[in-house]
């Protein structure tokens, strides 16, 4: 073998899936590769499919070939500097895991965040879930076929992407919330730009319902395909939108609310019907809600300061920096070694637009986190898979996979 | 070595016997048993406590003491709107846990991971394989004697 | 003529690139795409009998569609006894018809899809979703 | 230009007849059967039976062999193995063709002077009959019974194929 | 046996005006003489049913000759009878096969010659 | 040797224009879903991108071919010769206009014509069953590409291709009989003269409005069948770029694969060729002329002229300021020509029938850009248990109705 065949060794993942086997009824199947080279695996997923004909006796997922060892990466970097990893875990929701990091980081430390902060976080971690979700919506119509909503979609994307910048300079990799804050304070005219994606979305959105939701072509492709039951859901880990799909109301959001969330009104939306169009509708409302959080952040955000008054951790003030001798000693100790969090150990979830993103952070109490390990919700949906395809057909996996809204990069870190 | 605030946690209580330490720190209940409790009482957590998910299995190492590795397991309850987090240990020189996965099916690719990235081996389990790192790979990266660079590729 | 001209335009198109574009060989660009993978297997393996299935409808019908035309073109003259004639044999063919799509050839692929549905909210019956797993099995699909 | 046209369409048919019995592999047997059945259209044509041309094509070289390219496909069908065959093929079979050929020519030049005044002539155009409407009249009016019963075959293959077949299906 | 007029000229005179039926009628056996070929020398049972194809289509072409000859759309119709028969044909007997090959896993004719599997 | 003569020079121009339409088909299709989807289209390559088809031809021609060790090559090569082969065969078959008669006329004393011509290549009796014949073949290209490639996705995407285009052929050939029932004939041109006239002097006799069957949906049968036997939106299965990454061309590169794409848009051509012909009458205009449908041609290009020129004065580009009014003259000058009288008897035909081939088209992407595609046993399932009964439901009522007033 090779060495640039791929990291797993596809011998081994045969040894259970045997070519030519017999299955039961006496035909013969064939396996087919499916990924990691694949254009609707969504990155870098391998599925090993046995089929009998068209449909799937037997599904095998095989991840890996992401994997960049970023939970070794925390190892060494100082507790803000890791904030700048965690955004490319999941690189669809950056904002999203950089607020589940401070969280863990901040409750360790104990620190109060100023409401200011908090509710731009909420803003901001729900624009992520938009843009997440929009890009779902755009990949999964366009693996359906649908291209012109790809492209309607990522037209607002490309508009919540520029909002980014923005605040923190950057498209994707935006690492804007640190461990006591935000990294910047807000910029000018941040209302208008927001005030004006809020007005036209909701009507964006009303424009991508009209193209699919009714469409007869997409209702035969999504309704009753990739259905789990609820109790396989649960014991294989899946969380998210999927869970919610199946009828169960869980979001942590509501459950146990962090930064701020219980202030803000909003549903949690959830349908019955388990399946692929179930998925579809429950990302939609999804995005309703989430513009009608962004609005009421937008028309409510108190005023205040954007990091904790917290001088041994978060960077002083430029103008105090060069007037007060304290504040460049911080300053100093900050970049230079950084803060030491008192030892212990947390778990802190959040919902982040896949599902439950945890961050298990455990602190010896020096400047670098002693373990850090990411529960992402790629990780635990993906599971799911052979229960979600098998029995099903080859045209079905699209389909299903789709609804999973996986993000290689949070599978496999 | 269960501290006496916590006697009365129906969730300590319920583990009773099987604890061989708990605590509880912001705002979070940790129940450690040995190895070899661990399924029975992750098969009590289940069906007694109604955790009915598994959010990870994962482990940390501490190098210098022994035993060395520690499993932790977060758990869920939906229904209860609470979270729990047990931990075995598991020593340095030949780690090995009874595995999860007759308890919790998700457990499964936890449990490759962490036999992947520390090296410790979950025993019962149905397909122990490396899962992250190419199928060839010497060491396991995420142990503390694993060099971050110089790695070979 | 025009078949000259077509065999022309496409065997330059099928062969152009060849001549003209610079080739390099290289192992892994002449290995059969499969993804990003070493071809496991050979692709020469047998298909299901479905398309067989629907290659043999078609022939029968073809057959009937092309009696259609002879008989399109002389309708005007036959008018109801044409009719009367082509409604007897479609009538029979489409017997055959129906005989297939009872037997179920015409469902391309039967799946056996679950499409059970579950309440909403927290079920009432997460209780019993919970019930003891037995130690002594390993409940997962690799058993069978 | 009908002599250019025979001539050629000749040689295709009989070229590709020819494949058909020597290629090894079955598809190659498979298209090489098309191309014979093509080039017998041409001739129809020639010979003034349009519509039968293009039955010949929509038919035989569209329906019939692509049922058989499918049944290749499907069964995976190899190469063929040369050694087996039968002894009788062996012993007989050239000189029985030869003498197949021979009766077969002997008749046909028995009954049809090849060359000469009395020699019928194949000229492209001299027979227009052969066009959909002619064959509407007659297959509606004349062979009204055949044109029946053959649904009737129809129906009887749907129903053995399907027969054949189904413990596949199942 | 021949035509007396074997005189060139004669000939290219004839030819000028149109093909001779008779030399349609040779292809037709020719190609049918190919089948026989075929049908005798061929081990694969698909090829085998191709070479009846191939008879048939052979005898389709005399029948179109003869029409010519006689003028008449008689012959037409029998090729286009002969054509039904065998789309008929080709979809039972590939049924036949794929029946055949799902029991013996073998094409050959030679091993599929016995009645009991 | 006049046949010959006239018939070479037909051919020229129509495989010229016809391979034009093909390479800015695709231009067109491009930069219709880009308006559709709110974005530019190719822009880059000359004004409005005009010339991205030469950029795509030379860049695909100078593009390596690959030859794969694992691959049939004999039949590798000849799946995509065959498509186009028969896609570019069945375009000579398609009349697109009435006949010209070229007058007599002097060259160097000598005396030739007059010369009397259609437009077409050839004018047969069995112009639809040629058309269809010829589609028929167009199988073998699809299934011997998907088989000859030696891969799993080849294979799979071939033969559901191949299933695919014969399920689609029967209610195909089903919709195209049931106009033929009041038309009684199978001559491409006689077909589209049948069509002539009006009923109460203004509803056209297309076989969509036809009295006493007006064939509408045999029209649509008949398209549905056309998106399906070319492969696109919703049915472009077989070369989906989902499940089998792209069908039965997987394995190609270069010219060989684009070959594939001109057979699909060639298709596209003779497809809504042959619908305009059995069902929108053709070159029939849309109108009787003595209401004036001799005019809409020069009126909409003097228009279109008119707006060239416009926008020429007003760029919104530098280069604008050239190429706009070029245009414009250019526009106008085809204005010119088609209301000036000797010519129009000519070119009013050739206008019809390429506005009616032209809508189709445009049809056929918005289709693409608004639709998502069928999953493969939902697309055969609608062939067979809903198209053909359908369509031979259709070919009943028709049939009966033309016994009953006829």
């Amino acid at each position: 073998m090779s060495n640039y065949s791929g990291i797993s060794n596809p011998t081994d993942v045969h040894r259970d899936h045997q070519v030519h086997e017999t299955n039961g009824s006496g035909h013969r199947t064939m396996v087919l590769n499916m990924g990691p080279q694949h254009p609707s695996t969504h990155g870098v997923l391998r599925l090993l499919l046995e089929l009998d004909g068209e449909t799937i006796v037997k599904a095998a997922p095989d991840i890996g070939y992401l994997h960049t060892g970023i939970e070794k990466e925390f190892e060494v970097k100082t507790y803000q500097q890791g904030v700048t990893l965690t955004d490319r875990i999941d690189y669809l929701a950056p904002l999203s895991n950089n607020l589940v990091y401070c969280l863990a980081a901040e409750k360790l430390l104990g620190l109060e965040i100023p409401e200011h902060a908090q509710w731009t976080r909420v803003m901001l971690a729900e624009f992520t879930r938009l843009n997440s979700h929009l890009v779902w919506l755009a990949t999964h119509a366009i693996d359906i076929g649908a291209m012109s909503v790809f492209l309607y979609c990522f037209r607002e994307r490309e508009e919540i992407l520029r909002i980014f910048e923005m605040f923190s300079g950057q498209r994707m990799m935006t690492s804007y919330f640190r461990i006591g804050g935000l990294a910047l304070p807000h910029p000018r005219g941040w209302q208008k730009r927001v005030k004006d994606f809020v007005d036209i979305f909701a009507s964006r959105v009303d424009q991508y319902e009209e193209l699919l939701t009714n469409n007869r072509i997409w209702t035969g492709r999504t309704k009753g395909i990739g259905y789990i039951s609820l109790e396989d859901m649960l014991d294989l880990g899946v969380t998210g939108p999927m869970l919610r799909a199946a009828g169960l109301k869980v979001d942590a959001r509501k459950d146990t609310p962090y930064s701020s969330y219980e202030k803000f009104d909003f549903e949690v939306p959830t349908r019955t019907e388990n399946d692929v169009y179930a998925r579809y509708l429950l990302r939609v409302e999804e995005m309703r809600q989430s513009h009608k959080i962004i609005k009421q952040a937008l028309e409510g955000m108190p005023s205040g300061s954007h990091q904790a008054d917290a001088p041994g951790i978060v960077l002083p003030d430029r103008e105090k920096m060069k007037t007060q001798m304290e504040s460049l000693i911080y300053h100093f100790k900050i970049v230079s070694e950084g803060f030491r969090v008192p030892e212990g150990e947390v778990y802190q979830a959040i919902e982040s637009p896949r599902g439950e993103v945890g961050c298990y952070m455990v602190s010896d109490g020096t400047q670098k986190p002693y373990r850090v390990h990411w529960r992402g919700p790629s990780f635990g949906n993906l599971q799911s898979t052979s229960k979600l395809i098998e029995g099903t057909l080859i045209a079905d996996v699209i389909a299903a996979l789709g609804s999973m809204d996986f993000v290689l990069g949070d599978t496999d870190r | 070595m269960i501290p006496e605030s916590l006697q009365g946690n129906p969730m300590v209580a319920a583990l009773a016997d099987l604890a061989t330490f708990a605590k509880f720190e912001f705002n979070e209940l940790t129940i450690e048993t040995a190895p070899e409790n661990i399924v029975e009482a992750l098969r009590r957590v289940k069906q007694d406590l109604k955790f009915e998910r598994l959010t990870s299995v994962t482990g940390v190492d501490r190098l210098p003491v022994e035993p060395r590795y520690e499993v932790v397991y977060h758990l869920q309850s939906v229904a209860g709107n609470s979270r729990l987090r047990l931990k075995t240990r598991a020593s340095g020189t030949n780690p090995k846990v009874p595995t999860a996965t007759l308890v919790y099916r998700s457990a499964e690719w936890y449990e490759r991971e962490t036999f992947d990235l520390f090296g410790i081996n979950f025993t019962g389990h149905p397909d122990m394989r490396r899962i992250m790192m190419p199928d060839g790979w010497e060491g396991h990266p995420l142990r503390k004697d694993y060099p971050i660079t110089g790695a070979r590729y | 003529m025009q078949a000259v001209f077509a065999v022309v335009i496409a065997a330059a198109l099928v062969t152009l690139s060849f001549v003209i574009g610079r080739r390099v060989k290289n192992p892994i660009k002449d290995m059969a795409y499969e993804c990003g993978i070493e071809p496991t297997g050979d692709a020469r393996q047998r298909f299901t009998v479905k398309f067989y299935l629907v290659g043999m409808l078609f022939i029968l019908f073809d057959i009937e569609a092309i009696f259609l035309y002879p008989w399109a073109v002389v309708y005007k003259q036959l008018k109801m006894f044409a009719f009367t004639e082509m409604l007897v044999f479609i009538g029979l063919v489409l017997a055959g018809f129906f005989y297939i799509w009872k037997k179920g050839v015409l469902d391309w692929a039967a799946t056996n899809r679950d499409n059970g549905t579950v309440t909403g909210g927290i079920p009432a019956n997460l209780k019993s979703m919970l019930e003891p797993v037995p130690a002594t099995t390993i409940p997962t699909r690799r058993s069978n | 230009m009908d002599l250019f046209f025979f001539l050629l369409f000749a040689f295709i048919a009989v070229a590709c007849a020819v494949s058909v019995v020597l290629q090894r592999h079955p598809i190659s047997c498979a298209l090489s059967l098309v191309g014979t059945m093509a080039a017998l259209a041409v001739l129809y044509l020639l010979l003034g039976a349009e519509f039968i041309a293009m039955v010949q094509v929509i038919v035989y070289a569209g329906a019939i062999m692509v049922l058989f390219v499918f049944v290749i496909m499907l069964l995976n069908a190899g190469a063929e193995d040369r050694r087996g065959s039968s002894w009788v093929a062996r012993i007989a079979g050239l000189p029985a063709l030869a003498v197949l050929l021979g009766i077969l020519g002997y008749l046909m030049l028995t009954f049809y002077p090849m060359i000469g005044p009395k020699a019928s002539l194949v000229h492209f155009g001299d027979f227009t009959g052969g066009g959909a409407k002619e064959i509407g009249t007659a297959l509606f009016t004349e062979y009204l019974l055949p044109f029946e019963v053959t649904s009737i075959l129809i129906l009887i293959a749907i129903l053995g194929a399907i027969v054949l077949a189904r413990k596949e299906i199942d | 046996m021949l035509s007396p007029a074997m005189d060139p000229q004669v000939i290219m005179q004839t030819l000028g005006k149109g093909v001779p039926t008779t030399w349609y009628l040779a292809l037709s056996a020719v190609l049918f003489t190919i089948g026989v070929a075929g049908f005798i020398l061929r081990r694969n049972i698909i090829t085998v049913f191709m070479c009846i194809e191939l008879m048939l289509n052979a005898v389709n072409l005399s029948f179109i000759s003869f029409a010519h000859e006689h003028r008449q759309v008689s012959g037409h119709l029998f090729t286009f009878f002969v054509m039904v028969v065998a789309a008929a044909e080709a979809a039972v007997g590939l049924a036949i096969i794929l029946t055949v090959f799902k029991n013996r896993s073998t094409l050959n004719i030679d091993e599929i010659d016995s009645l009991k599997n | 040797m006049e046949f010959l003569i006239i018939t070479s020079i037909k051919l020229a121009l129509i495989l010229f224009v016809f391979m034009t339409t093909l390479a800015y088909l695709q231009w067109v299709e491009r930069k219709v879903i880009a308006h559709v989807q709110v974005r530019m289209g190719p822009s880059r390559v000359g004004p409005h991108g005009l010339l991205q088809p030469l950029a795509d031809v030379i860049k695909l021609i100078t593009k390596e071919g690959v030859l794969p060790p694992h691959v049939n090559t004999f039949y590798y090569l000849a799946a995509p010769f065959l498509a186009v082969f028969f896609a570019l065969i069945s375009v000579s078959f398609i009349p697109f206009g009435t006949g010209i008669t070229i007058p007599v006329f002097h060259v160097g004393g000598a005396t030739y014509g007059p010369y009397k011509t259609m437009f077409e290549l050839a004018d047969t009796n069995m112009g639809v069953l040629l058309v269809l014949a010829i589609s028929s073949m167009g199988v073998y290209g699809i299934a011997l590409a998907g088989w000859s490639s030696n891969n799993k996705y080849a294979l799979m995407g071939g033969l559901r291709s191949s299933a695919q285009m014969i399920s689609y052929e029967l209610p195909m050939s089903l919709a195209i009989a049931a106009p033929l029932l009041s038309i009684g004939s199978l001559n491409l041109r006689q077909i589209s003269d049948a069509q002539a006239g009006y009923s109460l002097g203004f509803i056209p006799h297309w076989s969509v409005f036809a009295f006493p069957a007006p064939q509408f949906f045999s029209f649509i049968i008949f398209m549905i069948a056309a998106f399906a036997e070319t492969n696109r939106i919703p049915f472009d299965l077989p070369e989906a770029e989902n499940e089998l990454v792209a069908g039965f061309h997987v394995e190609y590169s270069s010219m060989t694969f684009a070959s594939f794409f001109m057979a699909e848009y060639a298709n596209m051509v003779t497809v809504c060729s042959m619908a305009t012909l059995l069902f929108l009458g053709g070159w029939q205009p849309l109108w009787p002329v003595a209401y004036g449908s001799n005019l809409v041609a020069p009126l909409i290009l003097a228009g279109a002229g008119a707006l060239c020129v416009y926008h020429g004065l007003n760029p919104a580009r530098p280069f604008d300021r050239i190429t706009l009014p070029v245009f414009g003259v250019i526009f106008f000058g085809l204005a010119a020509l088609m209301a000036f009288p000797p010519t129009v008897p000519i070119l009013m035909p050739m206008f019809w029938f390429l506005a009616k081939v032209g809508f189709l088209l445009f049809v056929f992407i918005w289709i693409r850009a608004t639709l998502p595609r069928f999953r493969y046993d939902q697309l055969m399932g609608f062939a067979w248990k809903f198209l053909f009964p359908v369509a031979l439901a259709n070919l009943l009522i028709t049939g009966f109705l033309v016994a009953l007033v006829s």
